[in-house]
């Protein structure tokens, strides 16, 4: 997975680089089953790998395939985003390690959607229950956002009735 | 692609199964992996690949704009509604307990159609960005 | 407190550099959009990953089952794929109109020509 | 139904936005999105009135307890943030039917308005809610509807301003998200006050260090803090007139809240928080906001983009009051966030006039204009008193309570600074001054109509609260107090 990350940040060939990503999405798939979370898993094969891939591959029928020379200076980025992963590494080096059993997000707040949720609402998936009862608002939310993504991408991109040529000169 | 037997008779099986395993995952996610989301996500796939393998405007007899951009709204809305009817009924938002006498029957209620708003949404809003996205001429078309 | 114990977040960290490179140093809108992407699924492990308990399974309750894996972060990050791939979309919408107002994808031509077009 | 307050405030324009995709009607959309903002308006009030003196109201939704469910939880700081938003949105949903019109094309008018009822639905779920992850998601809501009503602007810049500002603000809410994991694997909880009751037991404190750098540098992405403002200017410049008015009002505004929220109510309670330099440095780039945005905005060509500019150095005054830390600090802060939303959001609307009547609003384009359209300029000089902060405006008020705090503190400095930094604001309302007043209107100038009463009256009343709470600055400061003394209860 880490080398695929690598060869999207190196391949200048946006088809490739597509290609790659989708590869990519299946091997975070893959690792999040691993991972027991086989919700998530199924939801990034068919969204990271399927969608995803489909709407970028339809954004290149539309637009340029080949990108253009790198940047000139790559060390301001490199820098920052060194940083950022120095950052991230000095605070999970105080996590809990992991499987650990006592870690707080073991010991807190799940224990009761793992041992009461099929008696209180009749559903045996947990993360079914969670989703779309004790934390059903914010499954709205992301329903929200899906709504508000669909209607922006009619917004930007509805076929006008000939307008927009003259006003974007 | 119009033109490939095997293609065709092979995509109309496969477009049949899609669906039915859409639906499978719809109703199945109380007890294993699956959702209204990942469920709306596969039903949209099964019309872009009819889309692929027939043409776009094959695809927009079976499922028409409109229909798509009604359906963007009506899940939303849908999912809403449920919460404003726990209000109404006494509880609080989302309230599913008051969906039904029995408070595991309502949440039971209550779960099913939040669900089926959601994989309205989703469904619809995939294939409606799929049609924006696959029905703008390329640049090949418009000659530049 | 050993570095090993902490392999898991080490994905995490690796991805998430990567992708705000890919993010920050690329002049192409579309990569930028995949670097962006690649930066957001760096969350997903930082999340799933301690939820996982060795020798526990899938959280959907069954009678052969003692130890199931933590179900809320799989909660919390089927809503942040979805907010991925909204924002991927919006971005690519974006993208398009870009592409047929400039006739190109590149940052630096982009801005090259509104300086231009301002002086 | 008082008890439903708190998620009435969200869910009326959440449930707007759908229906109006189903009317697929421009004027119903509009007439709706009028209709939510005036109720917000009519429920912030009754949520103040509701926690006014103290009160906390918690509602769990879905009946959940929290922290298993999540929970609304509103008190002095969240109902005066939603007041805020509401005020603002309720006189931009009047004003946004005549500037809609003519910058955005027609069959993209109900979609304008969804967005824009999406966008008020997601600021007003980041105020009230109680739960760090919902904050994200709404926080993503109100983003994404942001991103396309700025690339819906008339000039194709606004895409680029609009791709721009998608790829900070999605940098910032995933540098969030991290920030909000990390705390999560601490304490197994995302409910905000569950939190903070938790994190003092935490043995190993790294791991909130980095959540803190992690949150601040996220939130100030969203909120345009000096040095992490570049997509601000374009934003602002590009974007529609009505949308320009509302975000430079509120959502800026709103996440100085989210800021201020998780340094005093989450972070407040555990020693971390005075670990970390973290005023020290907030005061610095406060500083440089204050005085290098300034200076940009003296030699911008376009109106718009000069207030943007001045925007930026605007918040560099809020975060400049916060990083006092003290009562007076935070109220001082926390004023100018009102005090600025009402002159900032009346300028804009009134430069939108300008944009409806000419199509731009560079200065080469508006000499004179104090001839042609009189109430709009003199109203926008009035706006420009109030940002320098003349007495008799909110602007002074604001900065009187700043050097109040700095001189509190003895650092008479920092007071020195705020009044030199003013000078500059001088410099660039003079420059509108000098060339709507001190030139000759040419014949495409005077022949302009003075702005329409739809969109002259909504602004104006801005500008006429700008003047009377300089006056009678009882509620303001009583509420900001209020809010302050809040904050500061769950940092002790």
């Amino acid at each position: 997975m880490a080398s695929t990350a690598v060869a999207i940040a190196v391949q200048r060939n946006l088809f490739a680089v597509v290609v790659l990503f989708g590869a990519y999405s299946f091997l975070m798939a893959t690792v999040l089953v691993a991972l027991d979370a086989v919700d998530v898993g199924m939801t990034e094969a068919a969204v990271g790998a399927g969608i995803s891939t489909v709407l970028l591959l339809g954004t290149l029928y539309l637009v340029r395939k080949e990108e253009m020379k790198p940047l000139h200076r790559p060390l301001l980025p490199l820098a920052v985003s060194i940083a950022t992963g120095a950052v991230l590494a000095y605070g999970t080096l105080g996590l809990p390690a992991f499987s650990d059993p006592d870690a707080p997000i073991h010991t807190h707040v799940a224990p009761r959607y793992i041992h009461d949720a099929l008696r209180e609402t009749g559903v045996p998936n947990v993360v079914t229950a969670v989703l779309a009862s004790y934390r059903g608002y914010d499954t709205l939310g992301e329903v929200m956002v899906v709504f508000t993504a669909g209607a922006g991408v009619i917004a930007l991109l509805r076929r006008r009735k000939r307008r927009m040529k003259e006003d974007r000169q | 692609m119009r033109d490939y037997l095997v293609l065709r008779v092979i995509a109309k099986l496969m477009i049949a199964f899609m669906l039915v395993f859409a639906l499978y995952v719809q109703f199945h996610g109380d007890f294993g992996p699956g959702g209204g989301f990942q469920a709306g996500v596969i039903a949209a796939a099964a019309i872009i690949f009819y889309a692929i393998i027939y043409g776009l405007p094959a695809a927009r007899t079976v499922v028409p704009d409109w229909l798509a951009e009604t359906m963007v709204a009506a899940g939303v809305l849908l999912y809403a509604s449920v919460g404003v009817a726990g209000i109404l009924l006494g509880g609080n938002y989302l309230d599913y307990f008051v969906l039904h006498a029995d408070p595991v029957e309502g949440q039971h209620r209550g779960i099913f159609w939040v669900e089926v708003g959601v994989f309205i949404t989703v469904a619809g809003v995939m294939l409606k960005i799929f049609y924006l996205f696959a029905g703008r001429p390329g640049e090949e078309e418009e000659g530049k | 407190m050993n570095i090993a114990s902490h392999y898991s977040y080490w994905a995490t960290i690796f991805l998430a550099i990567g992708g705000l490179y890919i993010v920050i140093a690329r002049g192409n809108l579309v990569k930028k959009l995949i670097g962006l992407a690649i930066f957001q699924t760096s969350v997903y492990l930082l999340y799933i990953a301690p939820g996982k308990l060795i020798g526990g399974t899938a959280p959907i309750v069954a009678e052969q089952f003692q130890v199931y894996s933590n179900p809320l972060p799989h909660v919390l990050i089927l809503t942040a794929i979805v907010v991925g791939v909204a924002t991927l979309a919006l971005g690519l919408a974006l993208v398009v109109r870009i592409r047929e107002a400039y006739g190109s994808i590149e940052e630096d031509e982009i801005l090259t020509q509104d300086r231009d077009r301002a002086n | 139904m008082t008890s439903h307050l708190p998620i009435l405030q969200v869910v009326v324009p959440l449930i707007a936005a759908p229906l109006m995709v189903l009317l697929r009607h421009g004027g119903a959309a509009w007439l709706l999105a009028v209709g939510v903002s005036w109720t917000s308006l009519v429920v912030a009030l009754a949520l103040l009135a509701e926690v006014s003196g103290g009160g906390l109201i918690s509602y769990a939704l879905g009946n959940w307890p929290p922290p298993w469910g999540i929970e609304y939880r509103v008190d002095a700081v969240n109902a005066y943030l939603a007041l805020i938003v509401s005020v603002i949105a309720a006189v931009v949903a009047v004003y946004m039917r005549r500037s809609v019109e003519a910058e955005v094309p027609r069959e993209r008018h109900y979609l304008f308005y969804t967005m824009y009822a999406l966008c008020l639905a997601g600021l007003l779920g980041i105020s009230v809610t109680g739960d760090a992850f919902n904050l994200f998601v709404f926080l993503e809501i109100s983003s994404l509807s942001t991103y396309v009503l700025i690339a819906l602007g008339r000039d194709r810049r606004a895409l680029m301003a609009g791709y721009q500002y998608l790829i900070m603000g999605t940098i910032g809410a995933t540098f969030f998200v991290i920030g909000v994991g990390l705390l999560y694997l601490e304490t197994g909880t995302l409910n905000l006050a569950d939190m903070a009751a938790r994190l003092p037991r935490v043995t190993d404190t790294r791991p909130v260090l980095a959540a803190l750098a992690f949150i601040t540098v996220g939130i100030s992405l969203k909120l345009a803090l000096f040095p992490l403002h570049l997509w601000l200017p374009n934003a602002y410049a590009y974007a529609p007139s009505a949308v320009t008015a509302f975000l430079a009002a509120t959502a800026t505004k709103v996440s100085v809240y989210v800021l201020l929220r998780f340094y005093y109510s989450v972070f407040g309670g555990s020693t971390v928080f005075e670990a970390l330099p973290m005023a020290e440095i907030l005061l610095v780039f406060s500083l440089a906001a204050m005085f290098i945005a300034s200076t940009v905005a003296v030699f911008q060509n376009d109106v718009k983009r000069m207030f943007a500019y001045s925007s930026v150095a605007q918040i560099g005054y809020i975060t400049l009051g916060v990083s006092l830390a003290s009562a007076t600090g935070l109220t001082a802060g926390l004023v100018h966030v009102f005090n600025h939303a009402l002159t900032k959001g009346a300028l804009f609307l009134l430069l939108g006039g300008i944009a409806l009547r000419i199509g731009a609003v560079r200065f080469e384009a508006i000499g004179g204009i104090g001839r042609a359209m009189p109430f709009t300029s003199f109203g926008i000089v009035l706006g420009g008193l109030s940002l320098i902060g003349v007495p008799a405006t909110v602007g002074f008020v604001s900065k009187w309570y700043l050097v109040l705090a700095a001189l509190e503190r003895g650092a008479w400095w920092i007071a020195f600074a705020v009044v030199t930094s003013s000078l500059l604001a001088v410099v660039y309302v003079w420059r509108f001054v000098e060339v709507a007043y001190f030139r000759e209107p040419d014949a495409r100038v005077s022949a302009l109509r003075e702005a329409p009463a739809s969109m002259l009256v909504p602004a104006w009343l801005l500008i006429a609260a700008c003047v009377y709470f300089g006056l009678d600055t009882g509620i303001t400061v009583g509420g900001a107090g209020a809010a302050a003394m809040e904050l500061l209860r769950g940092a002790r």
